[in-house]
């Protein structure tokens, strides 16, 4: 399930709607992504999240079906807000369920550090200096870079 | 041809959105980005440096190589910052 | 923060409360367990989760230190159910809040991974051949040992 | 001294608690439950097989060679499989 909206999300209700009606999952992940009032040292007042509407969609559901292809997964979301975001915010919620806990905690991983690298958001970060773009970092393709090779590991 | 710009590309292009008509011989992203670059001074500045500009075709990232023709979306921008 | 409690957890109101009033917090992974209608091809009615009262808060406690003291966490928490439980229902709630997505998610899977080889609870499932203790997995074990040597990766 | 059995060891030994008093020559984890096997045919299967039973010491894993004492909780219980 792909979201993407300028409204928050209900972290409870997501993560429950995941594993609604069944009895087979063994394990929820998921990683909740805030808006930090600090960046790189310096104080952030808000941020501003742009991105490719159309695109944007296609790219996440295209990460999504990748881990569904490397984990053996039975539910997946990922909801990313864009617009004016105020520290403290939720910015985004990834979450992957699986009969085996390795699974849905490798997925989730996957999700989040793909998405930082492959989905076309952009911010812009309010300063004391004005508004500034960040910019991407190479620590974020590191980790992306970690999931370049397909890997599984048995529960 | 639609042209997309987001984030400081849009702010120094100064518009977010531009159909353009190239001449037959832009045919990859590569000759594109240098024919935009001279549409004007903003434009020259926009894509002065290629190596912080990403390029999608129809939605897809594409590299310099990749081909362009008419009725093409392409969008430039930054490399992504989201999660 | 360590509960071990019979009754239900709120998911949503738990998650939340680790990043409340503050602006710093980057990212919150978290885990849960649920209770799942097979174990090793078995059908499973429900299950009943004994434990060790005293040395189960002791043990979440430690566990939950030594995560503090490998990655820089913001807040944390585990929650333990025991008592009987439906399939379906939340066996465990676990969760860490960072100012790094990487240390964050780490964090989270060390917590479930250790949690499952040193904190002394027992799961008796009801079966078709009658009540079954739960038998520990060379799986588990070898999950946690991927955590005995500290390891702090930079975000 | 306080033995605690846990899971399938409180049902075989058919007690979840008992208060002994060993003798004085029963000063570590291996001796003490080398006596706890002789109290019964129960105790004794459900000490019959020493590398599925995991004991705690005042709530802290303890190894056989560990030291017990007078006053003492020493929790006898199979490896753990919560989570």
């Amino acid at each position: 399930m792909i979201k993407v909206q300028r409204e928050d999300f209900d972290v409870g209700a997501e993560l429950a709607q995941l594993t609604a009606g069944r009895t087979d999952v063994g394990g929820v992940a998921s990683f909740i992504g805030l808006v930090r009032d600090v960046a790189e040292g310096a104080t952030v007042g808000a941020m501003t999240l742009e991105h490719y509407p159309g695109m944007t969609e296609k790219k996440l559901a295209e990460i999504e079906a990748e881990a569904q292809r490397r984990w053996p997964l039975q539910a997946s979301l990922i909801i990313h807000r864009y617009g004016r975001l105020e520290p403290g915010e939720r910015i985004v919620l990834v979450a992957t369920a699986s009969p085996h806990r390795r699974a849905a905690l490798e997925s989730c991983a996957f999700l989040i550090d793909w998405l930082k690298t492959k989905a076309p958001f952009w911010k812009l970060e309010e300063t004391a200096a004005g508004p500034q773009w960040v910019a991407a970092r190479d620590s974020d393709d590191d980790a992306a870079e970690r999931w370049s090779k397909p890997r599984r590991v048995a529960e | 041809m639609k042209i997309l710009y987001f984030a400081w590309l849009k702010s120094k292009v100064g518009i977010g959105e531009e159909a353009v008509t190239p001449p037959a011989e832009v045919a990859t992203v590569g000759a594109l980005l240098d024919w935009l670059a001279t549409r004007g001074p903003k434009h020259a500045a926009a894509l002065a440096n290629r190596s912080i500009v990403r390029v999608a075709v129809n939605q897809e990232y594409a590299g310099l190589d990749h081909p362009v023709k008419t009725g093409d979306e392409v969008a430039l921008f930054p490399p992504v910052t989201g999660g």
